[in-house]
C-alpha cells in the first residue's frame, strides 16, 4: 500500500462524490423555477439508492471475478463488500474500499445523467425504480466491462472485455458513464414524450448562477474523475489532469465560438456547457494524447456538442437538457478521439489514426462505443416502457402545468416574500406539524 | 375612456394576449399578483411541518380603451380566459377621466 | 512523518474547512429571506472567531499535556501553536501543525452547528461573546476529553478521560461535536425562547436550492471530517470514508421513507435532512462498524432524526432549524450504535452487543454520551442566561418582524430588481460612502 | 517523485482551480442582477482562455529557462507542454505536469480578480483580447520573475530577478498576483471611467447569498494555493496550512470590527470581505511568518483593507468590486509584512524588522512590490488605452442602463415566475431554435 | 359596484384576510407593492457604503363588492389592520361599472 | 378625489419621485410590472433556441390626490418621465370616491 496513492485516490473519491450535486446544481439552474426541486432531487436520490445498491451487490457484479465472458462480475464476491475491511485487500497500491469508494461515486453520477432527459415531467417513485434496476442490469454489467482489468487484485483476476479482450481504451468512462448515460437518456426522452409546450413555449433557464456554480463544482469534481482513475499520485495522473484542463478550456472557447458566429453573442450558459463537453469528450482520451491533443478534441467537443443540442427539435424528440447532445455526442467523439489522436508519448502508449498508428485503435474504440450505446439505449427502452405501462412513468398534463416540484414533493423552491414571523406577507400558515405532535402546534 | 382590470390564470396570458392583439388592443399593463377565492391554494411539507398556502398566483391586466371597445375586450377576456375551473379570475371595468401618453402627451383616443 | 498521511490530513483539514460555509447554507436556505445573512453570519463568525481563539489558547487548552483527571490541555503548553513550526514536531505520522489544522476546523464548526437553534432572533453581538466563552469553557475541555490520545506526541504524553479511561469509541466527534452542539443548541432554544409566530405562522425555507447546495458541501466536506480523522491515507481512512457514504446514503433513504409513509411525499428538505442525519451517526461509529452496519446505523438515523424533528412541536420549544433532532439525537444514536454494530473486523477491533460483544462497549459509549449531554446542556444554560439577563441575548419583536438581516447587519440579502445604474427601479440611492470620504460622494 | 507531494499538490491545482468559480460568485453576487452573467463570464473565459494560452506558450514563457536578466523564461522550451509527459520530467519531487497544472490556475485566476474593477461596462470580446494581451505581456513575464526558482529542475536551471537575484520573498503570490491584478484593475478603472450613477445611485449587491457561497469557495480554494505552493506534503506545507487559517480569521474579525466601530453593524459582506482580504496578506507572507504573525498580519489587512475600500469614493475611480482596496492594498501590505514580521524560526528562515532582522529583508519586499506595481500599472494603461482608442472597450450608456447580461450575452440570470411548459405566467416564448432545425420548432 | 384598494403592513395581511372572510368577502386579489410616504424607509450599509431604500414593503388589496357592502368593507380593513404608527396605509374606494366571472360569464353582484 | 396611475420607465422613478416631493406630493404606492405595448421586448438565446421576451419592465405608481391636484401631477409626471423614445408610458385618471388613511381614520383630505 502507497500513503500517497491512497490519499489522492481517497481524495478523487470524495471530488467525484460532489459531481453529483454538482450536476443537480447544474441541471436545476437549467428548468424552470416550479421543477427545480424535482431535478435536484433525481440527483440526489441517486446519491441515496445507488450508494446503498452498490455496497450491497454493485461492487460485486461490477469487480467480481468474472463469471464468463467478461460479460458480469460474480455478485458472490463481494457481497455486502465482505471481506474488504481488511489492511490485506488491496487493488493495485491502494486499500480496496478505497476503490470501492472510487467506483462507487462512478456509479452514483451515470444514473443522475440522465435525468437531464426527463426534466419537468417524470414521477419520482418510478425514476427511483427505474434507476434502481437500471444500475443493477445496465450500469453494474457495463462498467465491469470496461473498468474492471484482469489481475487489479491478483494474478488470476479476470475482468470484463472491453478492457481486457477488445483493448479499448476509456480510461475513465467515456463509454461506460457517458455514452451509458447519453442512450439511455435518449431512450427516456423517447418514453416520456414532449412536456407541453416543448418547442413553442419559453423554457429557458431559471437561474443561471446554479449552472454556473455547478460547473464550477463539476470541473473541480472532473479532476478526481480522470486523474483519480489513474488509482495513484504519478505522472499518469499529472497528465490526465493537465489533458483534462486543456481540452475542457478549449471546449469553452469553441461554444462560445460557434455562438458567437451562429447567434450573434457567446452566452454564459454555451460556457457551462462547453466546459461539461469538454470534459465529456476528454473522460476517455486524457490518458492517451498530449496537451495539444487535448486541445484538439476539447475545442471539436465544443463545436461538435453546440451543433448537436439543436438536434432535438430537429427530430422532436424532448431531451429537455441536452444528454443527448452533450454527453452522447461528447462521449462517442471523445472514445473516437482516442483512435485518431492518441501518441505513443502518452502513458497509454498507443498511437491512433493521426499518428501513424493506423485503425487499429481505432475500430477498437468504435466498437466499444457502438456495444454500450447499443446495449443501452434497448435495455433502457425496455425498462422505460415497462414502467410507463405498468405503474406510469410520466406526471399528468394538469401536474405539469401546476409545477413538479409541487405535485411530487409538496414543496417550492424559493419564497422571497418577507413572510411569517409577524412581520411580511405571509404566503400562508402552518397548518399542522408532524402527526405525533399535532397537539403540540394547537398548544 | 375605460379601464378593463382582468385576473386570470397565469397559463392563460399568452392566449388572452394573443386574441387581444388580434382585437387591436395595442398595450396593456400586466402584473404578477395572488389570488384569494373560492379555489383554494395548496399544502406544502417541511421537515413533517404542514403549510397551508393560502395564496394562488394570477396575473393581472389592466388596459385602457375606448368607450366603445370596453365591452368587447371584456368579452374578448371572459372567452379566452375561460376554462370551466373554479379559480379563472375575474374582470371588471372602471371609468377613466383621461388617459395621457408620456412620449407625446397626447390625451384620450390619441393617447392608446 | 510520511507525506501522503500528510496530504491526506492537510487534505481533509481544507474539506472540514470547507463544511462550515456549507452548514451556513444549509442553515442559510431554511430561514425566511429576511434572516439568511444573520444566520450565515453566524457561522462564518465561527470561522473568524473560533480560528482566533484556537490559536491563542484553544489547542493547547485541547490538546496541551493533561492537567489532571483527563480534563484539560495545559494551556502553558502551546500557547499561540509555539514551538510546532519545527520539524520535529510531529503527531503520528504528520507534522504537528497539520493536526492542529484538521483540529482547528471542528472546533469552528461545532459552534456554527449550535446556530440553527436560535434562528432568526440572536442578537450578533451575544452571539460573539456565547461562542467565545462556549468554546472556552465546553468544547476545548470535551475536545480533549474525546479526542486527546495518550501517547500521540510521545510515549509520555497523557490525554483525556473519555478517549484513554472510559475508552468509550468516538471516532471523529459524536460526543464531541454533536451531541455537545445538540444539547448547547436545546439549551439555548429555551433560554431565547420561542420566535412571535412559532407554531402558527409559515416559516418555511426561503431557498431550498441553497440548503441543497449546502447539503452537498457537508458531505462532501465529512469525508474529510471522518476518514480525515484516521489522521492518514490508510486502510482506516478507506473504511470510515466508505462507512460514511453507506450511512449517509441509506440515511437519505430511510428519511425520504418516512416522509412517503407519513407525509405522503417524499421531499428534498428529506433528503437534505437525511443526509446530514447520516452523516451524524456514522460520525462516532465509521471506523467501528462494517458497511452492513453503517447501512443499518444510516437507515435507522435516517427514521430516528424524521421523528425526533417533530418533538420541538410537542414539546413547545423553538429549536428553529433542528439542531436537537438532527444533531443531538443522531449523535446519541450514532454514539450508542457502536456498542451496538461494532464488530471486531472492522479497524477498531471491537465486538458490539450483536457482534457478541456484550454490553461492555454499550455502557462505555452511553457514559461518554451521557457525561458530554448533560456538561454541555448544564453549563450553556448558565452562559445562555448568564448574557441574557446582563447584555440580553434575544432581539425586540419588532426587530423580528422587521428581519434580523436589517437591524443587526444593515443589509438585505437579495435584489432582484434591475436596480440602479440609470437603470432599472432603483430600490434606494447612495446616501453616504465611508466617513472619509464624504466629500467624495457629493462631489 | 514522491507519491505524498504528487498527491498534494495535484490537489492543491484542483483546489486552486475552483477558486475561480469561486471568484465569479463572489464577484457576481456583488453585481446588478442585470450584471450578474457578464461578472461571472469574466472568470469564466479566463478559465478558458488562458487555461488554453498556458498550454500552448505561456507555461513556457514562465517557466522556461531564463533568456536574460531573470526576465522572460524561453518559449520556444515548452511549446505546447512538449517534453513534459515523460515520466522523467520531475519539478522537485513532482511530475512536472503537475506543477504545470498548479501553475495553470494562478495564471487563470490572476486574470480573472481584474475583473472586479470593471463591472457591469466592459464589452466581452474586448475583456478577452485584453486577457489575452495581458497574461502574455503582464502575467507569464511577472510569473517568471517570481516564481521560478534557479535549479528546480536541474542544478543549473536558470529563473527569474525577483525570486532568485532581489531575493524577495513572496511564497504564492502576494506581488504576482494580488500586487499585479491589482494594480492592473485600477489602470482598467481608469481607462473605462465611472459607471453612469457611480457615486449616487444604488449599486448594492443583488445576492449576498452567493457572495458567501464565493468567499467560502475562495478559502477553501486558498488552502491549495498558499499551502500547496510548498509543492510537497511536508511541515512547510502544514505551516502555511495554518497561517492561512490563522490570517483569514484575523482579518475577517477586524473588518467586522472596523464596521462596528464606523458604522455601527458589522455586515455579511464585511465578513466576506475580510476574509479576502486576509487571504490576500497572508498569500506572500505565509511561509515566513508565525501563526502569531500572521494574526497580526491579518488583523491589520482587515483595518487597512476595509478603510481603503473608500478610497474610490474619495478619489472618484470606480473600481466597481474593490479590486484595489482588497488585493492591491492587500498585496501591498502582505508582501511589506514580511519584511517586519517574518521570523527565522518559520521554514523561510529569515528574520523581519520587528525579530531583529533590520530592514535587509523589508527593502527587498518595497522593491518586489514597486516593481510588479509599476509594470503592471504602466503596461496595463497602455493596453487598455490601445483597446479602448481601436475597438472601444466600454459599451454605451444605454447599453448600461439596459443591462450588460442582455447586451452582451442575450440572456438574463433569474426567472422566477412559474414561466411555460403550458403554466405559470410565460415571460416569452421560443422564437426559433438552432438555425438548421428551424423547421423543426414550427413541425 | 365598488372598487375597494387598501394599501396595508404586510405583517397585517392575515388578519385583514381573516376578519373580511368572517365578513363574508369571498375573494380578493392582492400583491406586494412598496410604499412611499412619512413612513420613512432604512438604511443598508455596503462596505462603508450608505444606502437610503426609501420604500417600505406592502401589501395592496384589491376587492370588488357592492354598493352596500363598500363602507363595511372599508371599515373592517381600517379597523384591523390599524396600529396606530406612521406607515398604516391607506384605503381607497373608486366605482366599478362591471364586473364579470371569467368561469361562467355572470356579471355584477353574481360574479362575486 | 382622484386616483393617478402612471406606468413609467424604471429608471425615471427617482427623478418622478423628486419631482413629485418638490411638488407636494407627499405619498404614492409603488409596484414592478410589465409593459406589453409598441416599445417591444428582447431577445434571448439559450443553446441556440431563441426567446422572444414580449414584455418590458415597468413601474407602475398610483397617486391619490385632491380633484384640483390632479392635472398638475399628471403634467409633472409626463414632462419627468419623457424620454421621447417609445415606450415612455401612460398616465391615467380615474375617479375615487373615497380615501381614508388606515392609521387615523382621517378621511379624504385630511387622509392624504
Ligand atoms: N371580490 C373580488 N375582488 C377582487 N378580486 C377577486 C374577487 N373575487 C375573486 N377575485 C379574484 O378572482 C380569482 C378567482 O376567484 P375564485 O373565487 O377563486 O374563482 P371563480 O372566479 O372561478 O369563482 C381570485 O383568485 C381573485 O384573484
Ligand atoms: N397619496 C397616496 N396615494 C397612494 N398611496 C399612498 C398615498 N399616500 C400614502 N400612500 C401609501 O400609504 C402608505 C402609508 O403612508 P404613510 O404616509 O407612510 O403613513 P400614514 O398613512 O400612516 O400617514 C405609503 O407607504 C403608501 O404606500
Ligand atoms: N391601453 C393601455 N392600457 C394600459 N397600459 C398601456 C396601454 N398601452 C400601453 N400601456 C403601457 O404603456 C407602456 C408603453 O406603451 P408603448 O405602446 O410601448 O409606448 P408609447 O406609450 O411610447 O407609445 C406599455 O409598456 C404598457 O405598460
Amino acid at each position: 500500500m502507497d500513503t500517497g496513492d491512497t490519499a489522492w485516490v481517497l481524495t478523487s473519491a470524495a471530488l467525484v462524490l460532489l459531481m453529483t450535486p454538482g450536476l443537480a446544481l447544474f441541471y436545476g439552474g437549467m428548468v424552470r423555477s416550479k421543477s427545480v426541486l424535482n431535478m435536484m432531487m433525481m440527483s440526489f436520490s441517486s446519491l441515496a439508492l445507488i450508494g446503498v445498491i452498490w455496497v450491497l451487490y454493485g461492487y460485486s457484479l461490477s469487480f467480481g471475478n468474472d463469471l464468463g465472458g467478461g460479460l458480469l462480475g460474480d455478485p458472490t464476491d463481494f457481497w455486502g463488500l465482505k471481506g474488504l475491511m481488511s489492511p490485506d485487500a488491496l487493488v493495485f497500491t491502494v486499500p480496496s474500499l478505497a476503490f470501492v469508494a472510487f467506483q462507487s461515486v462512478f456509479a452514483i453520477i451515470t444514473v443522475a445523467l440522465i435525468s437531464g432527459a426527463i426534466a419537468d415531467r417524470a414521477r419520482f417513485g418510478p425514476w427511483l425504480l427505474f434507476s434502481w434496476i437500471w444500475a443493477t442490469i445496465v450500469y453494474f454489467p457495463v462498467c465491469h466491462w470496461v473498468f474492471d482489468f484482469n489481475g487489479s487484485t491478483g494474478t488470476d483476476f479476470v475482468g470484463g472485455w472491453i478492457a481486457n479482450n477488445l483493448k479499448a481504451i476509456d480510461f475513465a468512462g467515456g463509454t461506460a458513464v457517458h455514452i451509458n448515460a447519453g442512450a439511455a437518456g435518449l431512450a427516456l426522452a423517447l418514453v416520456l414524450g414532449k412536456r407541453k409546450g416543448f418547442g413553442k413555449e419559453a423554457m429557458r433557464p431559471h437561474n443561471l448562477t446554479l449552472v454556473m456554480i455547478g460547473a464550477g463544482l463539476l470541473w473541480f469534481g472532473w479532476f478526481g474523475f480522470n486523474a483519480g482513475s489513474a488509482l495513484g499520485a504519478n505522472t499518469l495522473a499529472a497528465v490526465t489532469w493537465m489533458n483534462t484542463l486543456s481540452a475542457t478550456a478549449a471546449a469553452a472557447l469553441g461554444w462560445l465560438l460557434l455562438e458567437k458566429i451562429r447567434d450573434g453573442k457567446p452566452t454564459s450558459l454555451g460556457a457551462a456547457s462547453g466546459i461539461v463537453a469538454g470534459l465529456v469528450a476528454i473522460t476517455p482520451s486524457c490518458s492517451s494524447v498530449s496537451p495539444i491533443g487535448a486541445l484538439i478534441i476539447g475545442f471539436l467537443a465544443g463545436i461538435f456538442c453546440a451543433l448537436a443540442v439543436g438536434l432535438k427539435y430537429k427530430f422532436g424528440y424532448d431531451d429537455s437538457l441536452d444528454v443527448v447532445g452533450v454527453h452522447l455526442i461528447g462521449g462517442i467523439w471523445g472514445t473516437l478521439s482516442v483512435g485518431l489522436l492518441a501518441t505513443a508519448s502518452a502513458p497509454a502508449a498507443v498511437d491512433g489514426l493521426f499518428y501513424g498508428g493506423g485503425v487499429d485503435q481505432l475500430w477498437r474504440q468504435a466498437v466499444g462505443a457502438g456495444a454500450v450505446l447499443a446495449f443501452s439505449f434497448i435495455v433502457t427502452l425496455v425498462i422505460g416502457f415497462a414502467i410507463e405501462k405498468s405503474i406510469g412513468f410520466r406526471i399528468s398534463e394538469e401536474e405539469e402545468v401546476e409545477g413538479i416540484d409541487g405535485v411530487e414533493h409538496a414543496e417550492s423552491a424559493y419564497d422571497f416574500t418577507g413572510s411569517g414571523g409577524g412581520s411580511g406577507f405571509a404566503s400562508g400558515h402552518l397548518a399542522a406539524a408532524t402527526a405525533p405532535t399535532q397537539e403540540g402546534v394547537n398548544a | 375612456m375605460k379601464l378593463v382590470t382582468a385576473v386570470i390564470k397565469p397559463h392563460k396570458w399568452e392566449d388572452v394576449r394573443e386574441a387581444l392583439e388580434t382585437f387591436g388592443v395595442t398595450g396593456m399593463t400586466v402584473s404578477e399578483v395572488s389570488g384569494y377565492g373560492r379555489q383554494k391554494g395548496h399544502t406544502e411539507v417541511y421537515r413533517g411541518a404542514e403549510y397551508d398556502i393560502a395564496l394562488v398566483p394570477k396575473i393581472r391586466i389592466e388596459i385602457v380603451v375606448d368607450n366603445d371597445d370596453a365591452d368587447d375586450v371584456v368579452g374578448i377576456i371572459v372567452k379566452t380566459a375561460q376554462t370551466g375551473r373554479i379559480g379563472d379570475g375575474k374582470v371588471w371595468v372602471s371609468p377613466v377621466e383621461t388617459v395621457v401618453r408620456v412620449r407625446t402627451g397626447d390625451r384620450d383616443e390619441a393617447a392608446l
